[in-house]
């Protein structure tokens, strides 16, 4: 990356105070754990974990729509940790989001024509006269017919839907999108035709997309670098194809092996216990009550993120065994 | 659990407070002389004289902010204090009445459950049947018809046409319990019938929406007999709706009873407090407004631990 | 979702008769021309005549035009509280729901503690302290309604405000009050309205009662309680004085009753006249079908076809047939939609009731080696079946499980319905169990509630209770689907394991739309394409030399299966166009010929029949396949 | 008992196990056994909200305060003055006046009723601080002497011509000396036996009542049923024996009916009040226009089931010794006699104003309801107020009406019972608000005041004439008083006129067939 980053985030935190234990003591639960990454200008980066690892809640915490803490949270050369709500609102026009459940991410009661136009009213873009051909030009881009724009969401497939919402995120165009479990919810076939319509539109428009899901091949298939999560700590970062094809984490490797293939013979790496209760993490690494490779060194420190390759880093103490 | 009770109790004592404080300050606007009331009872009149001293004898000649301090602290200390009508304690008054208008809604709501659960149950598994369609639109009709209404209609019927049961009026269950037990019927059936078309909608709906689950299909799924199936996994799931809307209705009831018991003179709780507005007797609309809202919070705290007991998901929470 | 037309349907009804009641009243002066108001002492209590319709009350008044102009101001009172509660409500609402903090502590005290005054007792407190009279009723009523309203709109907006799309409209930068007002608002105007007529109904109820009472509307304007107060004592002499306001009362509480009902059955499709669960549809039995013979079998599905119940619509399954052999594992593979689902719950008999089977046997051997045709059983020996002989796990483990009683009485009466044992035996016997799928700590686990475990031991328990009774047959429908990666590799495992382990030679049909997990588990694959199966045949070779086009293009459509491939290099996957198509919507011919990228114009005429390949061993509905004969294709090809 | 009496115990056995079940299947039959038949059960149309002697908390208060305490005077049923404690008196002089007690008159806890409990309790309602009733009235009274045991002179500072009946009031009874604020001892022909507040007073037969032969049950429960509806279908249901205030709409049906009968009486009068502080009805035309602008015989037809008559005039009690009929001062209904009135005092064109009644009572509303309709005849566009009754009362002294619709009864027959209904120096919400005249005041004063039959019915004469010119009041109706009974109540008679309220005095005699 030589471009400064579009994107820098470091030290992400997020905690919920979750109910109270005594008459006054409050409890809170932890789910982002100092999570850092950046994101360049152009650049897909995957974000994989299981769930409960907080990869949705990254996402949401860089759009603000959620509160968070970080020691350093910057878009476009913008401090998000100290902008002002108006300008926050402003910057909104850059930073978009595509959901997961295609039938919620839509309102019911809004045409498509309506909900686009939200999104341009939202900004004050393409007023008067330029609306029609604007939106006209959005449903086109993902591939529906304009004469889609008079219905409501409940006319349409899921996949539909989800283009919907693509062009939804792209009307304001943003520089930035946040693909939360995008193409999660779709039929295999489904899910292709919308995983290509992303690689176009990322390589007309060259925005950069936060790209997260729990399918690793996905992930691989469309991201630069692909980024792994577990119970809110980042386990590896590197280039898609070098996680995926040479883990350098145990937990990635495990991930990876446990995935189902038709073609590749599956030597599954053996997880014992069960995912801890993020109320009660293990000391050190948080991965070592799972990890077949732990040692009694893993529950004393947290392992930090140590560069493996290229780009590539992992948070493992154990860089011997892979 | 005991910690979420104690800040419960908290709550409540903090919102009695608030109440309490309302009632008061309502009371002070609200028209009326008790000393004069008392002593025009029936269109007489009386002295300015005999007011005034009669004001004194009620202690209304204090200032208010002292009549409210006493008040608070006396309440504070559980004491409601004297009747200024006829000097006699408010907390035996109240421990003779709240009985009477416990005992028909409890009666009334026995007779709802009775009927209205089964009822409901039946239509909730067969919605859309012949007896859905038919139970709900009697349903829908009995709703429609107010206490009022149905109280004057059923004295009507019942006592004056028939002569089957009494018109109404109280007699002690220990006086007379046959007489006893004939004078609660028309009351009971009255807030019973209403109640229980409440009680048979929430039923049909819950099992309705209970029905629908995944688990009931893993219930027949597994071979359970269908009884076993509506019993336990649709049934007992659909209680917690069911116990908490009862349990809020038990609350309202508490309060609406005012019509059932006017329509059949029966002695509760409401009526005293009809007539200690009349007379203006303000430590007794206080004590029994008070003591309605204490019992409102306490059946919904009742309703919470219940369906924490009911629904391991709350109570794990 | 219920269809606008349906929705309309439905509605016409109460609407009219809601709208002719509320109508009726304003439109008095054109009824009648008499003063409801004048009285004419001379004639107290007249019988009805031909000037006045429903006769005179005891001031000599037309009691028609008593009864119109009562319920317009009845109504109205009604309407407006409701209308000022509403508003009211709703504003506390989503303002304590959308911003939440300190306006949500406002709202919920607030409605908390108006909710602790008894409503009457409230307004019995008003009355006498401001006077009775329309304007004081009016707010009265708006005081006691709000917090409901209040509470509705706050949990309803809860939920709302934590939907995608309010999120969306967030992440957009729409300003916050366009938000609530554009977007939370019309999404629970459903309940509100549905809440504003009940509360107009209660509304109706307590002017009636308070104006029954002395405290309501001040004569001579009429109101409804007012005359049945007035009429209560004549009630012996002149019964028809109370019937009128009683009728007119409850009359329109009814309509409006109705109406909601109606409102809250349409808006909800959960009320909406749903199947019912003892509509069950029952399969079908079909006298002349061959019985099973090789023993071998388990189950078979033989031409099985469905159809929803309404008259005339096509077939959601058209052509389903399966045989299921012990010692085997048979996925059906397909799109959601597919039929995939349907196919297995007819086999266990349990068929919403929407769906009725129209053609086909379902055959199945008990382990008692008794060979059943389920269409010739009655409700009670398919209860027997169900949970003994074949058993079945379910896709989401997180809602298969009773949240309310815990994992071991779930275990124990499901053993216990079809092992005669005693408590503790059953529960030993489930211990044995979780032992078995891989539990750890069983002895103590089994006492959990299922909210207590993770979806992972959940699918276990599920698991564990389906073999509780060791049945022949297991279904598992997407039962990895709503797991993770590591769990769904584990159950996997697992399930191999089990029916490895399972001596009388378990027979399991996996349903899954991952080839993947397929890959790993089946021995046979049947990949269905809306409600055909399309393909057929060992695993191996269909999932490693697909026939049919579409096989193909699902294998094709995954990234998993193109590891070469990376969009930041510009590849692109080889998708196929085009959704699958609704059963009404089906294309002539091959029902997938409108996506298939090698269809010939014979395929539009003609539909596949499911071709077997010379050796038997798969078959695939395509002409284009090397199974199709030849014949066939050229007949076809001539015709066209 | 009736045939239908001896049915519905069994019909309503039948109902309540179908019904309320379970518990009352459980339950012997003879728990069915209803309160000893010599028990007369009486429904009142509201519960006493106390029973202080001396003070005045309304008829049913007053009914049952006659069943426990007795003065030195009373009344029989035909509504003569009658000696109660008092064994004979005489007037030594016009302000003197000696008792002499009866020998065998004892009081509840069996001590005998002496001068020096007379004088305890005159002075306990004439003392500083007392809320009695009578406390104004009895100032006449100049002294209270005990002669001997059983001999009182009372002294009175003027002559007085009702001083007896004022001694014959249910607010005047002799208590014992011994009585405290808590508990009060009376020497009347019961006792009190047990009472719950709102519900029911239950009082026995006191043994030792001085008259031997009375009272004739064992005792009476007092059972209040505000609703007067219900207090009607109560004794028709037969759950009581008696009611009081019968509801006007059921005359017909009670003389109609076989089991029950009715003792009625044309008592208390409707009238109007008048704001006369300010706006037209300072003017006495304008009240003199709605004097003439009301046809009475509606408000008796509308409000009173037709169960009165329409009272023109001052409203001299029936059983008054005087006939103060006087056609010429009267208001007929006369609609453009009105409105010339009306503009004679300059409102030809009408005007809009309040008219206060009560919600609490139908009578007052409905009368209401027909002088609203009246007055909008001759252009005064009234609005109704209809507070609760304890609103009205505060609202009626504190001015806050233009009209107000009110009813009430005198204590005792004679034309100065209408003293606290007109006399200024004692002004109530039964009073117009803020009228004052010097001339009616005197005519009262004169009026009590002397003794000579013939002057005292002049002076009401004049005050008749000073009633229809100057208006402190538009009277409207009589209204007929009734109690309803079973057919097996005998001896139970209503007092006659303004004497209705003390009808208790008729209880000393009933008993059942």
């Amino acid at each position: 990356m030589t471009a400064a980053p579009l994107l820098d985030v470091r030290n992400l935190k997020k905690s919920y105070s979750i109910g109270r234990s005594g008459l006054f003591s409050k409890r809170s639960l932890k789910v982002l754990h100092d999570v850092s990454f950046s994101v360049a200008p152009g650049e897909v980066l995957g974000l994989v974990g299981e769930s409960g690892s907080g990869k949705s809640t990254i996402g949401r915490a860089i759009l603000r729509l959620i509160d968070s803490q970080s020691d350093v949270m910057r878009f476009d050369g913008q401090d998000l940790n100290s902008i002002s709500p108006v300008r926050m609102r402003s910057l909104r026009k850059q930073m978009q989001i595509i959901f997961q459940d295609p039938y919620a991410s839509l309102d019911p009661r809004k045409t498509i024509r309506a909900v686009l136009s939200e999104a341009l009213d939202a900004h004050g873009l393409h007023k008067g006269a330029a609306r029609v051909p604007r939106l006209i030009e959005l449903v086109t881009l993902v591939g529906l017919d304009p004469s889609f724009l008079d219905r409501r969401p409940h006319e349409f497939s899921g996949g539909q839907r989800q283009r919907i919402g693509i062009a939804r995120a792209l009307a304001v165009e943003p520089s930035f999108i946040v693909c939360d479990e995008a193409v999660s919810a779709l039929d295999v076939s489904i899910q292709a035709q919308v995983l290509n319509l992303l690689a176009d539109l990322r390589a007309k428009t060259g925005v950069s997309l936060l790209f997260i899901s729990h399918d690793l091949s996905v992930v691989r298939y469309i991201s630069d670098r692909v980024m792994v999560l577990y119970l809110g700590r980042v386990m590896e970062v590197g280039p898609a194809d070098q996680v995926h094809f040479s883990p350098k984490h145990p937990y990635t490797a495990a991930l990876v092996s446990a995935e189902p293939s038709l073609h590749r013979e599956n030597r599954r790496i053996r997880l014992t216990g069960e995912i801890p209760s993020p109320l009660a993490l293990p000391s050190g690494c948080i991965f070592r009550s799972r990890c077949p490779y732990a040692q009694p060194a893993c529950a004393e420190t947290v392992p930090p993120l140590q560069t493996v390759g290229d780009q590539h880093q992992s948070a493992c103490l154990r860089t011997d065994i892979l | 659990m005991l910690a979420f009770i104690s800040r419960r109790m908290a709550a409540a004592v903090a919102m009695l407070l608030v109440i309490g404080t309302i009632i008061f300050s309502l009371l002070i606007i609200v028209p009326g002389d008790p000393a004069e009331l008392l002593l025009s009872t029936g269109g007489g009149s009386a002295s300015a004289e005999a007011i005034a001293n009669l004001r004194v004898n009620m202690g209304l000649d204090k200032p208010v902010l002292t009549q409210y301090v006493t008040f608070l602290y006396n309440t504070a200390r559980l004491d409601f204090g004297t009747s200024i009508v006829d000097n006699g304690s408010i907390s035996s008054v109240i421990a003779l009445r709240l009985p009477r208008t416990l005992e028909i809604i409890i009666a009334g709501t026995i007779f709802a459950l009775l009927l209205a659960i089964p009822a409901g149950t039946a239509a909730g598994l067969r919605a859309g049947g012949k007896f859905d369609i038919t139970a709900s639109a009697i349903n829908a009709l009995l709703t429609s018809i107010p206490g009022f209404v149905l109280g004057t209609l059923f004295i009507f019927f019942f006592a004056q046409v028939l002569g089957w049961l009494p018109a109404g009026g109280y007699v002690a269950f220990a006086t007379n319990p046959m007489q006893h037990l004939q004078m609660l019927v028309l009351p009971a059936l009255t807030v019973g019938l209403h109640l229980a078309t409440i009680v048979f909608r929430m039923t049909r709906a819950s099992v309705l929406e209970m029905r629908g689950h995944d688990w009931v299909r893993t219930a027949v799924a597994k071979g359970l007999r269908r009884k076993r199936v509506v019993r336990r996994h649709i049934l007992y799931n659909a209680l917690g709706p069911i116990i908490t809307v009862v349990g809020l209705q038990l609350g309202i009831l508490l309060g609406s009873t005012v019509l059932v018991e006017f329509i059949y003179n029966w002695p509760g709780l409401s009526g005293l407090l009809v007539s200690a507005v009349e007379q203006r007797d303000y430590p007794t609309v206080r004590a029994v407004i008070l003591t309605v809202a204490a019992i409102f919070i306490g059946i919904n705290l009742v309703i919470d631990i219940l369906s924490s007991l009911l629904d391991p998901r709350i109570r794990l929470q | 979702m219920m269809s606008v037309r349906n929705f309309h349907k439905r509605m016409i009804l109460p609407s009219l008769f809601l709208a002719a009641l509320i109508i009726i009243p304003f439109a008095a002066p054109l009824i009648t021309a008499d003063d409801p108001v004048k009285i004419a002492v001379r004639y107290r209590l007249a019988a009805p005549d031909l000037e006045h319709w429903l006769g005179r009350d005891e001031f000599g008044r037309d009691r028609l035009a008593r009864v119109l102009y009562g319920g317009q101001v009845s109504l109205t009172v009604a309407f407006v509280a409701t209308t000022i509660a509403c508003i009211i409500g709703t504003f506390f609402g989503l303002v304590g729901a959308y911003f939440r903090g300190p306006s949500e502590f406002v709202t919920s005290r607030l409605s908390d503690i108006v909710l602790c005054f008894p409503p009457i007792l409230l307004a019995l407190l008003v009355v006498t302290l401001f006077g009775p009279g329309s304007v004081t009723l009016v707010a009265v009523l708006s005081v006691l309604y709000f917090p409901t309203f209040a509470r509705i709109t706050f949990s309803e907006a809860l939920r709302v405000t934590s939907l995608d799309f309010v999120e969306a409209s967030r992440a957009l930068g729409t300003p916050s009050y366009r938000i609530v007002l554009g977007t939370v608002l019309p999404n629970i105007a459903g309940p509100l309205s549905v809440q504003y007529s009940l509360t107009a109904a209660a509304a109706i109820t307590i002017e009636s009662g308070l104006s029954f009472l002395g405290l309501g509307v001040v004569p001579p304007a009429p109101s409804w309680g007012q005359m049945i107060r007035g009429a209560r004592q004549f009630m012996n002499q002149d019964p028809l004085g109370i019937m009128i306001p009683c009728a007119a009362l409850v009359l329109t509480i009814f309509a409006i009753n109705f109406f909601c009902d109606r409102l809250r059955d349409t808006l909800d499709p959960k009320g909406a006249s749903g199947s019912s669960m003892d509509e069950v549809s029952k399969p079908k039995a079909q006298a002349d079908a061959p019985t099973i013979k090789d023993p071998d079998v388990v189950a078979v599905i033989n031409k099985l076809r469905l159809e929803t119940a309404h008259f005339g619509t096509p077939a959601v399954i058209e052509d389903v047939s399966l045989i299921l052999r012990a010692n085997q594992c048979t996925a059906l593979v397909g799109e959601s939609g597919s039929g995939k689902s349907l196919s297995s719950l007819a086999l266990m008999g349990l068929l919403p009731g929407a769906i009725r089977q129209v053609g086909g046997t379902l055959q199945l051997r008990r382990k008692s080696d008794e060979v059943v045709d389920l269409g010739f059983l009655d409700a009670r020996t398919l209860e027997d079946i169900r949970g003994n002989d074949i058993a079945m796990i379910f896709q989401e483990p997180m809602t298969s499980l009773n949240p309310i009683h815990k994992i071991s009485d779930q275990m124990i009466e499901a053993i216990t319905a079809h092992r005669p044992m005693s408590r503790s035996d059953a529960r030993a016997h489930a211990i044995a169990l979780l032992k078995r799928v891989g539990m750890n700590d069983a002895e103590r686990r089994i006492d959990s509630y299922p909210d207590q475990m993770s979806g992972g031991m959940r699918q276990r328990v599920m698991i564990g209770m389906a073999l509780s009774c060791e049945p022949r047959l297991l279904i598992a429908d997407e039962p990895t689907t709503a797991l993770d990666v590591t769990i769904q590799a584990e159950i996997i495992e697992l399930l191999q394991t089990l029916r490895q382990d399972q001596g009388n030679g378990l027979s399991l049909l996996f349903i899954s739309h991952n080839l993947g997990v397929v890959a790993d588990i089946a021995d046979r694959v049947a990949v269905m394409y809306s409600g055909l199966i399309v393909e057929e045949g060992p695993a191996a070779q269909i999932l490693r030399d697909p026939h049919h086009p579409y096989t193909r293009a699902l294998i094709e459509s995954m990234p998993s299966s193109h590891e070469e491939l990376n969009s930041a290099r510009g590849d692109r996957l080889p998708a196929i166009s085009g959704t699958p198509p609704l059963p009404s919507a089906r294309p002539s011919g091959c029902t997938f010929r409108d996506r298939c990228p090698i269809a010939l114009p014979a395929c539009a005429d003609i539909r596949p029949a499911l071709y077997p390949s010379a050796d038997g061993e798969r078959a695939v509905r395509c002409l284009r396949a090397p199974e199709a004969p030849a014949g066939v294709m050229n007949h076809q090809t001539e015709a066209a | 008992m009736t045939p239908s009496d001896c049915l519905s115990p069994t019909r309503r056995g039948v109902l309540i196990s179908l019904g309320a079940g379970i518990v009352a299947m459980s339950l012997p039959q003879g728990t069915l056994a209803q309160t000893p038949a010599s028990v007369l059960k009486f429904g009142l149309s509201t519960f006493p909200p106390t029973i202080k002697p001396f003070d005045n908390t309304g008829g049913a208060a007053n009914t049952v305060k006659l069943m426990l305490y007795r003065g030195l005077m009373g009344y029989d049923a035909s509504g003569k003055l009658v000696t109660e404690l008092a064994d004979s008196f005489s007037w030594t002089d016009p302000t003197t006046v000696v008792f002499k007690l009866r020998p065998n008159a004892v009081f509840h806890d069996g001590s005998p009723v002496t001068s020096a409990d007379v004088a305890f309790s005159l002075n306990a309602i004439t003392k500083e601080g007392s809320t009695a009733f009578l406390k104004s009235d009895l100032k006449i009274i100049s002294a209270v002497e005990a002669v001997d045991d059983k001999t009182v002179k009372i002294t009175l500072k003027a002559p007085s011509a009702i001083f007896l009946d004022l001694l014959a009031s249910y607010c005047c009874p002799v208590i014992s000396k011994k009585s405290t604020d808590s508990e009060t001892i009376g020497a009347g022909p019961f006792t009190l036996k047990g009472s719950e507040k709102n519900v029911y007073i239950e009082v026995a037969r006191f043994k030792d009542f001085y008259m031997a032969d009375q009272p004739r049950v064992e005792g009476i429960r007092f059972v209040a049923y505000a609703d007067e509806n219900l207090r009607y279908a109560a004794l028709e249901a037969g759950d009581v024996d008696l009611i009081e205030y019968l509801p006007w709409t059921q005359f017909d049906t009670v003389e109609a009916s076989k089991t029950l009968k009715m003792k009625a009486t044309l008592g208390p009068f409707m009238f109007l009040l008048f704001n006369v502080t300010s706006g037209p009805f300072a003017n006495p035309k304008v009240r003199q226009a709605v004097g003439y602008a009301i046809e009475r015989q509606d408000v008796v037809e509308a409000a009173f089931a037709g169960r009165g008559e329409p009272l023109f005039g001052f409203p001299n009690p029936r059983g008054s010794t005087f006939d103060l009929a006087d056609p010429a001062h009267e208001w007929k209904y006369d609609v453009e006699k009105a409105k010339a009135l009306l503009t004679e005092a300059g409102y030809a064109n009408g005007f809009e104003c309040r008219l206060l009644a009560t919600a609490t009572y139908g009578m007052h509303q409905d009368t209401a309801s027909v002088v609203q309709a009246y007055l909008g005849a001759i252009g005064i566009n009234a609005t109704l107020d209809l507070p609760d009754w304890g609103t009205r009362v505060t609202a009626g002294k504190e001015g806050k009406y233009d009209i107000a619709v009110h009813g009430t009864s005198g204590n005792y027959n004679d034309p100065d019972a209408l003293w606290s209904l007109l006399y200024s120096g004692n002004p109530s919400y039964l009073q117009s608000f803020g009228f004052k005249s010097a001339r009616i005041d005197g005519l009262l004063e004169q009026g009590r005041n002397e003794v000579d039959p013939d002057k005292r019915k002049a002076i009401y004469q004049q005050l008749v004439v000073a009633y229809y010119e100057e208006v402190p009041q538009v009277p409207l109706n009589w209204r007929i008083q009734a109690y309803a009974m079973k057919q097996s109540v005998e001896g139970f008679e209503q007092l006659p006129g303004f004497l209705s309220g003390s009808s208790g005095y008729a209880l000393d005699e009933t008993k059942f067939a």
